[in-house]
């Protein structure tokens, strides 16, 4: 069922002519300097690439043949050459990124329209797509970081995009120290691995594995690195920063596809690279992926930006991604293929959904930005009345992302829950005891994602306008609308069909911890099983066809037994109803009681109420003030170092000649000393 | 096809019978053990019908959400409440969703909910909300916690192998088994907005958290929403007795009788729930709204606690 | 005769270091010009020494060069020039005498040290010579560091070449010697031409190094 | 009469010469500028000739795989620049910071330099190359101060001083080495010529080698700009004419390397030897994390860049201390790619400053907006610079990194901070350089961009594709280092 006519063999040459059209659209784009045509122009063609790319990547992942396809280039390392290949989890990974691309590519064609800066955005926008592409097909370290550092850059000229904004430079700045700080922890983590003579080809890599000691510095070193491009708390705090200083369909690759990129990156070297794990591995990871997924919905809730609350989510994500993973670490190292496989799996499926409802709230917000101007919820309001297909678009996208059923969300958290519930087939005493706890984690932040879309959404499209902007919202055009819609079909099917997302899974999970979950084709609408019936099922299908019947049943029993009058009238409200807007919840105000109960240990929340005195004709204020413990734990006192350090070395650029003299003679006496005393 | 799906389709069509039922019996308790005389147990019946021949009253601002979200909830609790094992397991598409999905099913309802207050703009309806999800943001770890412990001790998620365990000679006395009954009761009382997390029948603002959230509901919409209440009531008796009360359900291959049994057996422990959650509701009080973490937080504890035993025991 | 070229230069030598010691103690200023232009003399001595044993007739030259360039014409122009810009006539220093003294010891000990575990193989009498030259360019080097103004420094300065001279000379039979002894006048020309130039250009009051570096850069 | 048959030394080393002479003599800036460029263009060609007929190594001079790399480089940086400098000096004087005599002096000198630096790779004979370098030193010293302002002459007096002191170590060197050799290869110019030591080192004695080396090492690593031997470096490069910046930081630190390296092989090949590893790769990460820090507070745009080549030296002087083929590849690479990317980057600045009127840093904002070609030119410089792909840079580093963490962890740790805090200064810098608000001149750039092109595409190209030829030469230079 190969598409295009397109075989397995070849399909990795088809993905580098892609990447390659896509470099030759950036050039194109540099050359047409902002011309109103460039824009339609490097959409379009970024979409039909990227599409052509999705079916290769779908056909060689459906038909997972037994040999990865692979290519040489002669570039790179000269001694070494451009390996590239593709392999199932790569295959499954280009789908992700191409399908991302290709739905950000569509939506581009109508919100690029509204770009102020053009010309800084057009040419690095495929560049991006083919950094990424890049980084999946890459098969030796050389070509990997490159990649991966290119795709770093070209995202970074996208963050500082729209520079007259003093915080997006500021974004961009973090965002490129951090990625570079990454880039470097993963070039240490391939010195350890390329060995000493250098073997720099993951197949070879593969083969020799790595000793325990060494492979250990790895993992932590590649935890950082991919990490940090991720956003594992701690080294999350670019990401919010990131994200929505972009372009909005930028932001949704960024939060959508690189974030899974980087997971790639993780999966490759640690799973696929660094041999068999050893068990303990598993609580670094999981420990981290627990507090990620808990502190970034909980930053979430903290914010009212509305894209800065869909980046703190991305980190949310990664977290419960990041857990799936460290419970198939476990599993594979005390041999339980299977429960290996099923947690693999279960990670993987959320990779895909994220990237899915992600992409689809990025390009929601972006609809609300270019039709308000406003990102900030405070300013928001009653969209729903102006913009309904964006409305109904994001609201699909926030029930996906709170996990609940029968959408795509809901299934990869429910595998993860089947996955964590075999944690007593464990030995390890510290995995007993962890993953439970992780399990908790994990059910607390799904609960509250669930309270922040509530609010997210609430905020935004529900109630009454806040602003004039709000009220004067036009619906976007219909390419934004149709990228929506489709990605919100997608999370849809991924809900109700999850037994044959499930099934193209399999090799992958296969070829990298060694075990498989039952396959379900061709009838792969039944119930899905992870392990056993008796244990557990979910069958999407059905459930959703119960809730649609019912729907059905409650409407037709009151078409027969009671009545569909119905009046407009104003709003109850307990018989006070006030018309002034001002009055409704906020974004501030909504997370209040949330914001009681966690916010006081984990940021310091302050709020403080001036109150007017009698006869004061001002409005009373509440403040509330947050402190970041990430930061100003971790990051304000490196950077304090740094420039305490560069004020203490500065006045050496200020001495007299003699004192550089000094120096000299200094430096040549104790060398001498050095040579004198040498035995 | 049809046979096979008629013993579920009867089940769907008993909770949703059962239901109103349940709270006429707490309301009729309640009065009498108040020494009042209470309305008859019909009571519930007659004010959905007569809701659903009333007209409904919209704010003018109210969306296309607001006038969907009824049907929804009741969709999705009806669904949930029906897939809980009543009088006999292993239905046919009982399968179908295991107690983790069913209680996502109900978080989907709640998240609806929660919409639809804030959907008309009021700040009642804000206050509604804002509590109902802090409350759910504890209350479900905790449930899930609890279905942790459950699933260790039966192995299982799934609500039919859990009861044919639960009746099963080898599950003894068990501390994890007792957190978990705890735990539960405590979520159930969360989730149903009864006393002392919320109270039903108050409709003094500030307290309030499930009726604040209705509060812009009328007719057939009201009707809908109270229904889907009922269910979710239901949902939790029925869950706390297959798990912890399934004494003389029918199993797989039963005939009419068992299941006949079973039905009875269902209907009595129903009535007995309701009696016993009377007696609590009048025995204690209302409880602050800011006090309803530590409550939950307890139960997640227990939840926890329970899931950690049951490991060390099951390890030794 | 062996026995006598050795002691003779190695006389020669020992005087050159002595004489740095003088440089090193003195803080007047023209008694300083005065040694130097000795230590100079010495050093035209001790090349024609080497070019008599090594019968090296280019030396001559070197040796010519050092005494007229050195020894007459470099002491004369700075006198004129410390007359001209009447620099005050005593030399501040850094540190102390004592203890520059004591650190000059200390130099030499270790070049000593260094030179006669290294040379080992090599004949004696080279082996002293680069010990001697070690440690007047060391005293040199230490005399720039420890004296304020630029006329000692030109001065620590031409006393470093000098050792550098006396080892090139007491290699034996190292080509280009003359040349490098040229190069190297050259460059010592600059640095006095420097001086001069500051000077009449007007841009410093004075050649204390100090007010040189008023002008650095990032000081706005 | 008959013409001598073509010898690419002699005309390496004849055409800066002749063209001094001429320069030196002739008025008129244009023609000036245009023969030196011309005559930098021809001594590149001749260069390149080298690469076609290598000569027998000669009694004075002689050729082979290392010293051809620097030869090469130099000569072709040499052109660029003279070609940037046609464009730049003009303006100089349109602007009155030079006279027309100046002018003259200023060209000459250029060839003079390039000579010099010719001289001083292609030597044979230690002592003629310790000539050159004092050469190259006094002419560079005279460009430097060649604005007569109070800093231009504080910075060329700081230069003058320094690097004399250094040349002064160089010498006594010099000298040992000529000791050591002098009992075993006997008396006269042998015992200073490279050829001959390199084929008799073995049998030298190892001690005095060893305190030689420190002599050299202090001495010519003044030149290369190594802490704690660098303050001359910053102001040299801040206070001269921007072309000489250029040259400087692409040219004359890689001439005083290249001594350092030579006498590097000549301990590699003495058995006894003390390895100068150690005291090399100290130095290095001590120059490194010493730049790096700096890099913060500086306040002038050409003296940052200068401390960002005190930087990359030591990164080189590094990676040639830990040795080995794939060190001393990385060392090799670094150092082609940084003499080129860091002269395209003072080629961008001097038209910057020129338009800006000012070398403040805090002055300079929001150019991609104002000029967008070299606002973006200045990003892919200092991105290459940095390291991030596709620069060739970022092939040295990976390789030197990677190859450094497998034996040395701590070293390579040392390294990486000091790569990552670098970074940070340069990407605050050039966020602030790059975007915001435009300040100041805002009158287009006329000069041309050709050099810069052809530095940066260079950079980036070997940054994904090395040709194999090059890759193979450099890998056997870098047996050669050992």
């Amino acid at each position: 069922m190969s598409a295009l006519g397109v075989s397995a063999a070849t399909s990795v040459v088809v993905i580098l002519w892609c990447v390659a059209a896509l470099i030759g659209v950036a050039v194109c784009a540099i050359l047409a300097k902002g011309r109103a045509a460039a824009t339609a122009f490097v959409y379009t063609v970024s979409f039909v690439v990227t599409a052509v790319a999705t079916a290769i990547a779908l056909s060689h992942l459906l038909e997972a043949p037994a040999s990865p396809a692979a290519t040489v280039l002669p570039a790179g390392l000269a001694w070494t050459g451009a390996h590239f290949r593709i392999d199932a989890l790569a295959a499954f990974f280009l789908v992700v990124v191409n399908l991302g691309g290709a739905a950000a590519s569509l939506y581009g064609l109508g919100y690029g329209r509204h770009e102020t800066a053009p010309e800084r955005v057009l040419p690095f926008y495929p560049a991006f797509l083919a950094g990424m592409n890049l980084v999946v097909i890459a098969a030796d370290a050389f070509t990997f970081l490159l990649s991966w550092e290119f795709m770093s850059l070209a995202s970074w000229a996208l963050v500082v995009a729209h520079h007259h904004v003093a915080e997006n430079i500021r974004a961009g700045t973090i965002y490129l120290l951090m990625a570079s700080f990454g880039t470097l922890a993963l070039l240490l983590a391939f010195g350890l691995l390329a060995g000493a003579e250098g073997t720099y080809v993951f197949s070879a890599i593969a083969e020799r594995g790595a000793a325990p000691p060494v492979a250990a510095l790895v993992l932590a070193l590649v935890l950082i690195g991919t990490g940090s491009k991720a956003g594992l708390v701690p080294l999350h705090v670019w990401l919010p920063l990131a994200h929505p200083a972009a372009p909005n369909h930028v932001s949704a690759l960024m939060s959508g596809v690189m974030t899974k990129v980087a997971v790639y990156g993780f999966i490759r070297i640690v799973f696929d690279l660094l041999g068999p794990p050893v068990w303990w591995w598993s609580m670094l990871v999981l420990g981290l992926a627990g507090i990620t997924a808990v502190l970034g919905v909980l930053y979430a809730l903290m914010q009212h930006d509305l894209k800065r609350l869909l980046a703190y989510h991305t980190v949310e994500n990664i977290g419960i991604i990041f857990i799936g993973l460290g419970l198939a670490l476990a599993f594979e190292a005390n041999g339980l293929a299977v429960a290996a496989a099923l947690a693999f799996t279960a990670a993987l499926f959320h990779v895909l959904n994220h990237s899915v409802f992600k992409s689809l709230l990025f390009f929601g917000s972006g609809a609300v930005l270019s039709a308000t101007g406003e990102r900030d919820m405070e300013h928001l309001g009653g969209l729903i009345h102006r913009m309904p297909q964006t409305a109904f678009a994001f609201l699909v996208g926030s029930a996906a992302i709170s996990a609940l059923p029968p959408l795509n969300g809901f299934v990869s958290e429910w595998l993860t829950f089947q996955a964590i519930l075999l944690s007593p087939a464990l030995p390890q005493w510290g995995l007993r005891l962890l993953i439970p706890a992780v399990g908790a984690m994990l059910a607390l932040s799904a609960a509250l994602a669930a309270a922040c879309f509530v609010k997210a959404f609430g905020v935004s499209f529900l109630g009454r306008p806040r602003s004039r902007a709000a009220a004067r919202a036009r619906e976007v055009d219909g390419f934004s609308i149709a990228a929506m819609l489709g990605l919100a079909a997608l999370c849809v099917a991924g809900g109700v069909l999850p037994g044959v997302v499930m099934d193209a899974l399999g090799p992958v999970a296969r070829d990298l911890v060694g075990g498989q979950l039952a396959v379900r084709a061709p009838d792969a609408w039944l119930p899905i099983v992870p392990i056993a019936e008796s244990r557990s099922s979910y069958n999407g299908l059905v459930i959703f066809a119960l809730v649609a019947g019912a729907v059905l049943f409650a409407a037709a029993a009151i078409r027969i037994f009671g009545t569909g009058a119905a009046r407009r009238s104003p709003a109850w409200d307990c018989g006070f109803p006030d018309p002034s807007p001002a009055t409704q919840y906020s974004a501030t105000s909504f997370a209040q009681p949330i914001r009681r109960v966690f916010g006081g240990m984990i940021f310091a929340a302050r709020e403080q109420v001036e109150m007017p005195r009698p006869g004061e004709m001002r409005p009373a204020r509440l403040r509330v003030a947050l402190r970041d413990p990430v930061w100003e734990m971790l990051y304000a006192p490196i950077g304090m170092a740094v420039s305490r350090a560069a004020d203490r070395l500065n006045p050496l650029q200020f001495l007299t000649i003699r004192r550089y003299l000094g120096l000299v003679f200094f430096a040549l006496l104790s060398v001498l000393m050095v040579l004198a005393l040498w035995p | 096809m049809i046979r096979e799906l008629a013993p579920f389709g009867a089940q769907m069509l008993l909770v949703l019978l059962l239901a109103p039922l349940l709270q006429g019996i707490t309301v009729r308790v309640k009065a009498r053990l108040l020494r009042r005389r209470g309305p008859p147990l019909i009571q519930p019946y007659r004010d959905l019908a007569r809701l659903l021949r009333k007209e409904v009253v919209l704010a003018e601002n109210a969306s296309w959400l607001f006038r969907a979200a009824p049907y929804l909830i009741f969709a999705l609790s009806w669904v949930a409440a029906s897939l809980v094992p009543t009088f006999a397991i292993d239905l046919p598409l009982g399968r179908s969703a295991d107690l983790i999905a069913i209680v996502a099913l109900l978080a989907t309802a709640r998240f609806f909910l929660a919409l639809a207050g804030l959907d008309v703009g009021t700040s009642f309806g804000g206050i509604g909300s804002s509590r109902e999800v802090m409350i759910a943001s504890l209350a479900e770890p905790a449930m899930i916690m609890i279905i942790f412990s459950l699933a260790l001790v039966a192995g299982s998620t799934a609500l039919s192998t859990i009861s044919v365990f639960a009746m099963s000679p080898e599950v003894g006395l068990r501390v994890s088994l007792g957190l978990a009954l705890v735990g539960l009761i405590m979520v159930a009382i969360a989730e149903n907005a009864r006393i002392p997390v919320d109270n039903p029948a108050t409709h003094l603002e500030l307290t309030m958290v499930h009726e604040a959230m209705v509060l812009e509901y009328s007719g057939r919409h009201l009707a809908l929403i109270e229904a889907a209440a009922a269910l979710k009531l239901l949902l939790y008796m029925s869950l706390l007795a297959c798990i912890f009360a399934p004494w003389g359900i029918a199993d797989a291959e039963a005939d009419w009788t068992a299941w006949a049994i079973g039905g009875g057996a269902y209907v009595a422990k129903l009535a007995a729930g309701c009696v016993a959650l009377a007696v609590f509701e009048t025995a204690i009080a209302k409880m602050r709204v800011f006090r309803v973490p530590e409550f939950l937080g307890v139960a997640l504890m227990l939840g926890l606690l329970a899931t950690l035993l049951r490991l060390v025991s099951r390890s030794l | 005769m062996a026995s006598l070229a050795f002691d003779v230069s190695h006389l020669l030598a020992g005087g050159l270091v002595l004489l740095s010691f003088m440089l090193l103690y003195q803080d007047r200023m023209y008694a300083l010009l005065n040694i130097f232009a000795l230590h100079a003399f010495v050093l035209s001595l001790s090349i024609v020494w080497q070019a008599v044993i090594q019968d090296a007739p280019h030396l001559y030259v070197t040796a010519a060069i050092s005494l007229l360039f050195k020894a007459v014409a470099i002491p004369m122009a700075l006198r004129r020039l410390v007359q001209r810009l009447n620099i005050h006539r005593t030399i501040e220093t850094v540190v102390g005498i004592g203890p520059t003294m004591l650190l000059g010891m200390g130099l030499v000990a270790l070049s000593m040290q260094l030179m006669l575990s290294a040379t080992a193989a090599s004949d004696p009498l080279i082996r002293e010579d680069m010990a001697f030259a070690l440690s007047i360019v060391l005293l040199g080097l230490l005399m720039m560091v420890t004296r304020r103004n630029a006329v000692g420094q030109v001065i620590g300065f031409m006393s470093i070449e000098n050792g550098l001279v006396l080892a090139a000379t007491g290699a034996r039979g190292m080509p280009l010697v003359v040349e490098i002894s040229v190069a190297f006048s050259i460059l010592i020309a600059f640095i006095v031409i420097g001086i001069f130039l500051f000077r009449i250009r007007e841009r410093f009051d004075t050649v204390d190094v100090q007010a040189l570096d008023r002008f650095r850069g990032e000081r706005q | 009469m008959s013409v001598p048959p073509f010898d690419p030394v002699t005309a390496v080393l004849a055409i800066p010469l002749g063209a001094a002479a001429i320069l030196a003599l002739l008025p008129g800036y244009r023609l000036a500028s245009r023969i030196n460029v011309a005559a930098a263009a021809l001594t590149f060609l001749a260069a390149l000739a080298l690469l076609e007929a290598r000569p027998t190594p000669g009694r004075f001079f002689f050729v082979d795989d290392l010293n051809i790399v620097f030869v090469v480089l130099s000569t072709f940086v040499g052109f660029t620049t003279s070609m940037f400098s046609a464009g730049y000096i003009a303006h100089e004087l349109d602007t009155g910071r030079l006279t027309p005599v100046y002018l003259r002096f200023y060209h000459a000198m250029y060839q003079i330099l390039m000579f010099a630096m010719n001289l001083a790779l292609l030597a044979n004979v230690i002592g003629l190359m310790w000539v050159a370098v004092e050469l190259a030193t006094l002419t560079t010293v005279l460009m430097v101060g060649v604005y007569r302002t109070h800093e231009a002459l504080e910075a060329a007096w700081k230069y003058f001083i320094l690097g004399s002191v250094g040349i002064a170590l160089a010498l006594f060197g010099t000298i040992l080495v000529y000791m050591t050799a002098q009992p075993v290869v006997g008396q006269g110019l042998d015992a200073m010529m490279w050829t001959v030591l390199m084929r008799q080192a073995a049998g030298f004695d190892a001690t005095l080698l060893n305190l030689a080396f420190v002599f050299l090492f202090l001495g010519y690593g003044t030149k290369v700009g190594l802490v704690p031997l660098h303050a001359w470096l910053p102001d040299a490069h801040a206070e001269g004419p921007t072309p000489i910046s250029a040259v400087l930081s692409g040219l004359l630190l890689n001439v005083a390397l290249y001594a350092i390296l030579r006498f590097k092989m000549l301990l590699a090949a003495n058995a006894e030897a003390i390895a100068p590893g150690p005291l090399m790769m100290t130095l290095g990460l001590v120059s490194l994390v010493f730049a790096a820090f700096m890099l913060y507070r500086r306040r002038d745009i050409k003296r940052f860049f200068a401390y960002s080549s005190i930087e990359h030296m030591g990164i080189i002087v590094f990676a040639f201390g830990v040795g080995g083929p794939l060190a001393n590849f990385a060392g090799l690479l670094h150092m082609t790619m940084h003499s080129l990317t860091k002269s395209a980057i003072f080629f961008v600045v001097g038209h910057i400053t020129r338009i800006k009127g000012t070398q403040k840093i805090t002055e300079i904002t929001g150019l991609t907006e104002s000029h967008p070609m070299l606002g973006w030119l200045l990003i892919a410089g200092v991105a290459a610079i940095a390291g991030l792909p596709p620069s060739g840079i970022f092939v040295s580093e990976f390789l030197l990194v990677s190859s450094t963490f497998y034996q040395q962890k701590l070293l390579a740790l040392v390294l990486v901070f000091g790569l990552l805090v670098a970074l940070g200064a340069l990407v605050m810098r050039l966020a602030g350089f790059a975007f915001g608000k435009p300040v100041g001149g805002m009158e287009p750039s006329r000069m041309s961009y050709a050099p810069i092109f052809l530095h940066l595409g260079f950079v980036f190209v070997a940054g994904i594709y090395q040709p194999a030829a090059f890759v193979a030469w450099l890998r056997h230079v870098a047996v050669l280092l050992g």
